[in-house]
């Protein structure tokens, strides 16, 4: 046994050059299916972060029906016993209360139907990323360095194109009162306008401190959502069922986000099949690559076969043999294809492609897409490549056991 | 598609609440009048205890004209109560205002419709009026601060005004300018500014007439400045003023009764 | 002429080289192409699939309605147009459009709500409309009404109820009317779910005083991919008229870009498939002239000019290339005419904005086969160039050396 | 006769090829038996049926027609296993050229057969310094096959054949790729180890100092024995 594995190692490394180049397809290949994975994993990453970290959260809670109609009334139960809960919860990061109505933003030129969203300015920013989102003015700073005469608004850009205005400028936000349904009017003066490049937020979303929402509500200290971020970012994705569970009760409803935008855990699961087939095409292609190495390198040295064979070693002695070669070079090739993968990851986390702008299912890149390193880029598609390559060498092996040894002999050039 | 939403004020509401007697005292000339009068005037044009008048609203806009008749009632500040008289389609058509809340009446299919506050804005009846026109109430005295100005194209005999709304006012615009009569402290124009100077509407009073003893512009017409094409112009035919008008006109069950 | 002749016995000759050789090129093709087929396949086919749910491949507008939809930019006699698009038989269907806003309401609550109108007959054949319905029927006649699932919930009604709508009519004058609702729909997309009133195009024209006349219509093509040819068979069409012609591109812009951005993730993945192929082509290839050093040594020993040696390389490489080329385009053309019939069937349907993905589908493309016909080519040659020309210059004696 | 002193009995053996329709009859009836201590040349031109006849012999290939006896065994009933080690344990194969497994040094090359035998690793390993002290090339133990001349490779596969101690060494033209006087050489090397140890040496060859060289020769003609001379 230890002899035919010496024997085969010695054997990859008789024929230096070829077997380099065979090591290099498929350390190529195998360095190809890693970055695969990498990027895919980046691109999800992204896409999902996108989706949760822009406003959405991780996971949020509502009264069951609320998203149905955004009904002013139906606020979260038992809020603050919820909030204690989630603040106990070792899986939640942090949690941002919110204020969510339909409404009408007017400006002197032109009205606009929209979703008013009150937040709470502190807590919302460690949930989601409409701070950073800024691109003119600030995040909740005007209103009260002005002395809170009037009140600050955050919206789109691209409804502040459509309604005309710029900084400072007057807006009018009309919404439902709570209970009575009566109208409810308040001036704001825009504060920021930023830009999540989520065409929903970006034209139809206006953004004011959750106190004054529940005031111009007359919501009293009620709100109708909580968002939460996880302390690990894989958390709703695995988890999801276990927080929806643990908070869904007393008429709320909590849903990760998988639930929340189930076209985006579609779109994410088409992905992983796509990816599924090319990586499964690309094994193909690799294997092949192996097949066909590993009966050239069997077919020129079938004399040699022939006298093993001729001397006494048993048929399956020599499939062992090539079996093993196989074996090592697979081995071989994997070191060649794990540091080549390596490196390309390495640079891909680096320097990430740019896709930012390019919104996908409802949500945006919003920044360069990097590799991501997971370890079974490094243990699993290793593993396949040398499964494959050890499957793949049965066939040579039968063949070069079951060749006639005297015809073998003849072969000579 | 939107509805065809269109700019809004304070117009609508004045119009259809009615039009107060002034207490214009022709006294001094050359002189600028006390402002604080002045805008009183202005305010008090429009405030009475209840109305009830009849007017024509044309309707133009690039597409189309039209002119509707109105009946209107109202008492105070809360309640209103409009009827379309003409055209024959729209004849019995009906708008209650109670307060924050508003109805549509539709005769044809006999239903009265909630007008929810995410429709506000739209216009009313097609005009470029907006169902919060009727709702909202507003008063210089009150929501603005006002002072003299002099516009570089003033004209002799017209005092003019730049009323900037308070802070926290939910009013979009940056200011108003109106042009008032010095003698009869009757309203010439308003023009309504953003906060960059743009023009944004122009509302004229024209024709005055007497009505039930007191002398009022019969004509108002607003032209919104962004929509080209688009003007609407109120008519006043009848109108009385302060007299006693039967709680019931300002009912549900008034709205859906109306007998062709 | 020679060249070619000796180049083909070498072939026939070592006949297991040749097909060891031949194979790796074959599978690479096969393999590239079928991977090309597949991902092109999977991308028409969800474009298609979204595009034909509902919004059509090709829409045709008066001009400039679909930067600034207005109730008054509206083509007229819709019905004659679409009797010119007939013509084209690369047309499968067709289906004129009205679209408004307007308030509802079923009980005394009231809704904003978009009013779309459609002809119940043609939109069914171009978008299967009646699909989309999820409780009560589709259209039977006038009066009748499908609204979104959501927006019933808001008007606390359901199928059977009266829905009364006010809205304003092209004249200015007021519309109002009273309908059944007879269906529930859930159109896959959340705004239209909360908002969508749809009505029969009879009785929408009639409400908003827009007799003989549509907003819209929608185009289904046999074929997505003639998209854009027939686009601009169109346009030339009503080049004399208002109207505008825009492909699925123009007025699905935000999936147009969803779609990019799939696309890019795709051309990672296929630049991986053709590097692996042509390393693979690379390495056979390089294998089988090495090997055959001493067959050169040989030939240059009995007076082989070197430059010889190289064309004959190349022209054995090139033959068998194009002989790979030649069969792997049947066996490409079969898989993807295969997978475009058939598919695969994914085990779960992915639902993705109202769009039901069952299958994933090939197709048959050009690309498919220059793609790999490209990367064979190319790869081969200039792989075998390299150790022809190195072959042609070492020395017999050194290649013909046994020990 | 003592048929125990018989390593090879060969009755009138008889192989067809068939390539392409054509049928090849390369050993035509064969009648030789080869005794214990022989060191026999099989001589005949290029086509003669020596390597065929060798591989009947070797049990490497089946004959058509006709019994092959090896030590008194009869191969061509032996199952591919049973035949492996029967050659293993019988017979010493020398080949014209690429005798050697390239990837193993001189030492692993002769105790591989040992270690197929399952001999113990000390056994091997003095066995391997004995015969190769025998063979002039001691210290040669750690060299691979691509570091020695021909000759000398030619030496290492003599005593890989040897060094398991085999009934019989078949070597099929061993001096082909030879010059004259290493060829020479060798003969003598392997005349004088089959003087010594009794083995029994069967050589195919066309070469006229390899047949000067042999103590029998039997030559063949169109696949027949046709000659038989016992020198000395």
């Amino acid at each position: 046994m230890k002899f035919y594995l010496k024997m085969a190692w010695r054997n990859i490394f008789r024929n230096r050059k070829r077997t380099f180049l065979t090591g290099l397809i498929i350390g190529i290949g195998l360095a190809s299916i890693m970055f695969t994975d990498a990027i895919v994993v980046g691109m999800k990453e992204n896409m999902i972060n996108s989706v949760t970290s822009s406003f959405l959260g991780d996971a949020q809670i509502h009264l069951k029906g609320f998203q149905d109609s955004y009904d002013t009334d139906k606020t979260i139960k038992n809020r603050s016993q919820l909030v204690s809960r989630l603040q106990e919860d070792m899986a939640v990061e942090n949690i941002s209360e919110r204020v969510v109505s339909f409404g009408t933003i007017s400006s002197p030129s032109d009205i606009n139907s929209i979703l008013i969203y009150g937040i709470d300015p502190t807590r919302e920013r460690h949930v989601s990323k409409i701070d950073e989102a800024i691109k003119q003015g600030n995040y909740f700073q005007t209103a009260e360095s002005e002395g809170a005469q009037f009140s600050g608004v955050l919206i789109g850009s691209k409804l502040a194109e459509r309604l005309e205005v710029s900084l400072g400028d007057r807006i009018v936000l009309s919404a439902s009162h709570a209970q009575t349904g009566e109208l409810a009017q308040n001036m704001f003066r825009v504060a920021g306008i930023y830009t999540m490049q989520i065409d929903e937020m970006d034209s139809s979303s206006a953004f004011i401190p959750i106190s004054e929402a529940q005031d111009m509500l007359g919501l009293g200290s009620r709100v109708h959502e909580i968002a939460v971020s996880f302390v690990d970012v894989q958390y709703a994705s695995r988890h999801g069922d276990k927080f929806a569970d643990a908070y869904t009760s007393a008429g709320n409803k909590a849903e990760p986000w998988p639930q929340l935008v189930p076209q985006m855990k579609k779109m994410l699961d088409l992905t992983d099949f796509s990816v599924g087939i090319t990586m499964i095409i690309v094994f193909a292609v690799i294997i092949f690559g192996i097949i066909n190495t590993l009966f050239m390198s069997l077919y020129e040295r079938i004399f040699e076969f022939g006298v093993l064979r001729a001397v006494g070693t048993r048929a399956a002695s020599l499939r062992k043999l090539i079996v093993f070669e196989a074996a090592s070079l697979a081995v071989y090739s994997s070191v060649i294809g794990l540091l080549l993968g390596a490196l390309i990851i390495f640079i891909g986390s680096i320097h990430g492609m740019n896709l930012s702008g390019v919104e996908f299912a409802g949500a945006t890149f919003t920044e360069e897409i990097n590799t991501v390193f997971r370890l079974r880029q490094f243990i699993l598609h290793p593993l396949l490549i040398f499964i494959f390559t050890v499957v793949v060498s049965l066939y040579p092996a039968r063949y070069a056991g079951r060749m006639s040894i005297t015809h073998a002999l003849q072969k000579t050039l | 598609m939107k509805f065809q939403l269109n700019h809004y004020g304070l117009v609508l509401f004045i119009l259809l609440v009615g039009v107060s007697p002034l207490l214009a005292q022709s006294g001094t000339t050359d002189q600028q009048p006390e402002i604080e009068r002045v805008v009183n005037a202005i305010d008090r044009l429009y405030r009475h205890d209840s109305s009830h008048t009849l007017m024509e609203m044309e309707i133009h806009t690039p597409h189309w004209s039209r002119t509707l008749k109105l009946e209107a009632w109202s008492e105070g500040m809360d309640k209103t109560f409009i009827r379309i008289l003409q055209p024959q389609k729209e004849r019995g058509m009906g708008t209650l205002r109670i307060d924050n809340e508003m109805w549509n009446y539709l005769p044809k299919t006999n239903k009265v419709m909630k007008i929810p506050p995410s429709m506000m804005m739209s216009s009313w009846m097609g005009s470029d009026f907006k169902n919060n026109d009727l709702v909202k109430e507003f008063t210089f005295t009150e929501n603005y601060t006002f002072e003299y100005m002099r516009p570089d194209e003033a004209k002799k005999g017209l005092l003019y005004l730049k009323c900037t709304p308070k802070p926290g006012e939910p009013i979009v615009w940056g200011h108003v300018v109106v042009a008032v009569d010095s003698e009869t402290l009757i309203p010439k124009w308003e023009k309504y500014y953003d906060e960059h100077n743009d023009l944004m509407r122009i509302m004229y009073f024209k024709d005055v007439e007497t009505f039930d003893g007191r002398q009022l512009p019969s004509v108002m017409e607003l032209v919104p400045q962004t929509k080209e094409g688009h003007k609407t112009v109120l008519h006043y035919i009848e109108a009385e003023f302060d007299i006693q008008i039967d709680e019931r006109i300002f009912s549900l069950r008034n709205l859906r009764t109306f007998r062709k | 002429m020679l060249t070619v002749k000796l180049a083909l016995r070498n072939l026939m000759r070592q006949k297991r080289r040749t097909i060891y050789t031949g194979l790796s090129m074959l599978v690479g093709f096969v393999l590239a192409g079928f991977f090309i087929g597949w991902a092109d396949g999977t991308y028409n086919h969800m474009i298609d699939k979204f595009t034909r749910n509902r919004l059509g491949h090709i829409q045709v507008h008066q001009e400039g309605y679909l930067g600034k939809p207005s109730l008054y930019k509206t083509v007229g006699s819709p019905e004659e147009i679409g009797s010119r698009i007939d013509k084209y038989k690369q047309v499968e269907a067709w289906a004129p459009r009205i679209y408004s806003a307007g308030l509802v309401s079923i009980t005394e609550k009231s809704a904003g709500a978009e009013i779309i109108g459609v002809d119940p007959q043609r939109e069914n054949e171009t978008t299967s409309f009646s699909n989309k319905v999820v409780e009560g029927r589709y259209f039977a006649g006038s009066g009748e009404v499908l609204i979104g699932k959501e927006l019933a919930k808001i008007l606390n009604g359901g199928v059977g109820d009266e829905i009364a709508i006010f809205s304003q009519a092209a004249d200015g004058s007021i519309a109002e009317n009273l309908y059944t609702v007879v269906g529930l729909l859930d159109m896959g997309v959340p705004r239209l779910n909360r908002s969508g009133f749809y009505m029969s195009l009879s009785d929408a024209r009639e409400l908003l005083v827009l007799y003989n006349q549509a907003h819209e219509i929608a185009i289904t093509l046999h074929d997505l991919r003639q998209v854009n040819e027939v686009t601009q068979i169109l346009q030339a069409e009503f080049s004399n008229t208002e109207l505008s012609v825009a492909p699925w591109q123009e007025f699905a812009k935000e999936f147009y870009r969803a779609m990019q951005a799939d696309k890019n993730g795709m051309y990672i993945s296929l630049v991986v498939v053709i590097l692996v192929v042509a390393i693979t082509i690379l390495n056979t290839i390089l294998m089988s002239v090495m090997e055959r050093q001493k067959e050169y040594g040989v030939l240059k020993a009995i007076g082989t000019r070197p430059a010889s040696i190289v064309k004959m390389v190349v022209a054995e490489t090139s033959m068998l290339a194009l002989f790979s080329i030649l069969i792997g385009s049947l066996i490409t053309l079969l898989l993807n005419t295969y997978m475009a019939e058939h598919g695969l069937h994914l085990s779960s349907p992915i639902n993705w904005g109202g769009v039901q993905l069952e299958t994933m589908r090939g197709e048959v493309n050009f690309r498919s086969f220059v793609l790999p016909s490209l990367t064979v080519i190319m790869t081969s040659l200039v792989v075998c160039l390299f150790p022809a020309i190195k072959a042609a210059r070492t020395e017999p004696a050194k290649t013909m050396r046994v020990f | 006769m003592n048929t125990e002193s018989n390593v090879i009995v060969a009755e009138n053996v008889k192989k067809d090829y068939r390539s392409d329709s054509v049928v090849v009859h390369a050993v035509r009836g064969i009648d030789l038996t080869i005794r214990k201590g022989e060191f026999t040349a099989i001589v005949g031109p290029s086509g003669s049926g020596k390597t065929t006849f060798l591989n009947l012999i070797s049990g490497l290939d089946t004959p058509n027609g006709g019994t092959v006896l090896l030590n008194n065994r009869n191969t061509s009933s032996m199952s591919g296993n049973e035949l492996s080690d029967f050659r293993r344990d019988n017979i010493g194969f020398i080949f014209q050229a690429y005798n050697l497994i390239p990837v193993l040094n001189v030492e692993e090359n002769i105790e591989y057969i040992m270690m197929l035998q399952g001999v113990e690793k000390q056994v091997r390993h003095a066995r391997v310094v004995e015969i190769l002290d025998m063979m002039g090339m001691k210290g040669y133990e750690r060299r691979f096959p691509s570091q020695l001349s021909g000759g000398q490779q030619q030496r290492v596969a003599i005593a890989r054949a040897m060094a398991s101690e085999p009934a019989l060494i078949l070597a099929d033209e061993p001096t082909a790729n030879l010059d004259s006087g290493t060829s020479t050489s060798l003969l003598d090397m392997m005349r004088d180890l089959n003087r010594e140890t009794g083995m029994t040496f069967v050589f195919s060859t066309h070469d006229q100092h390899v047949v000067d060289k042999a103590r029998r020769v039997v030559i063949l003609e169109d696949g027949k024995n046709v000659r038989d001379e016992v020198k000395e």
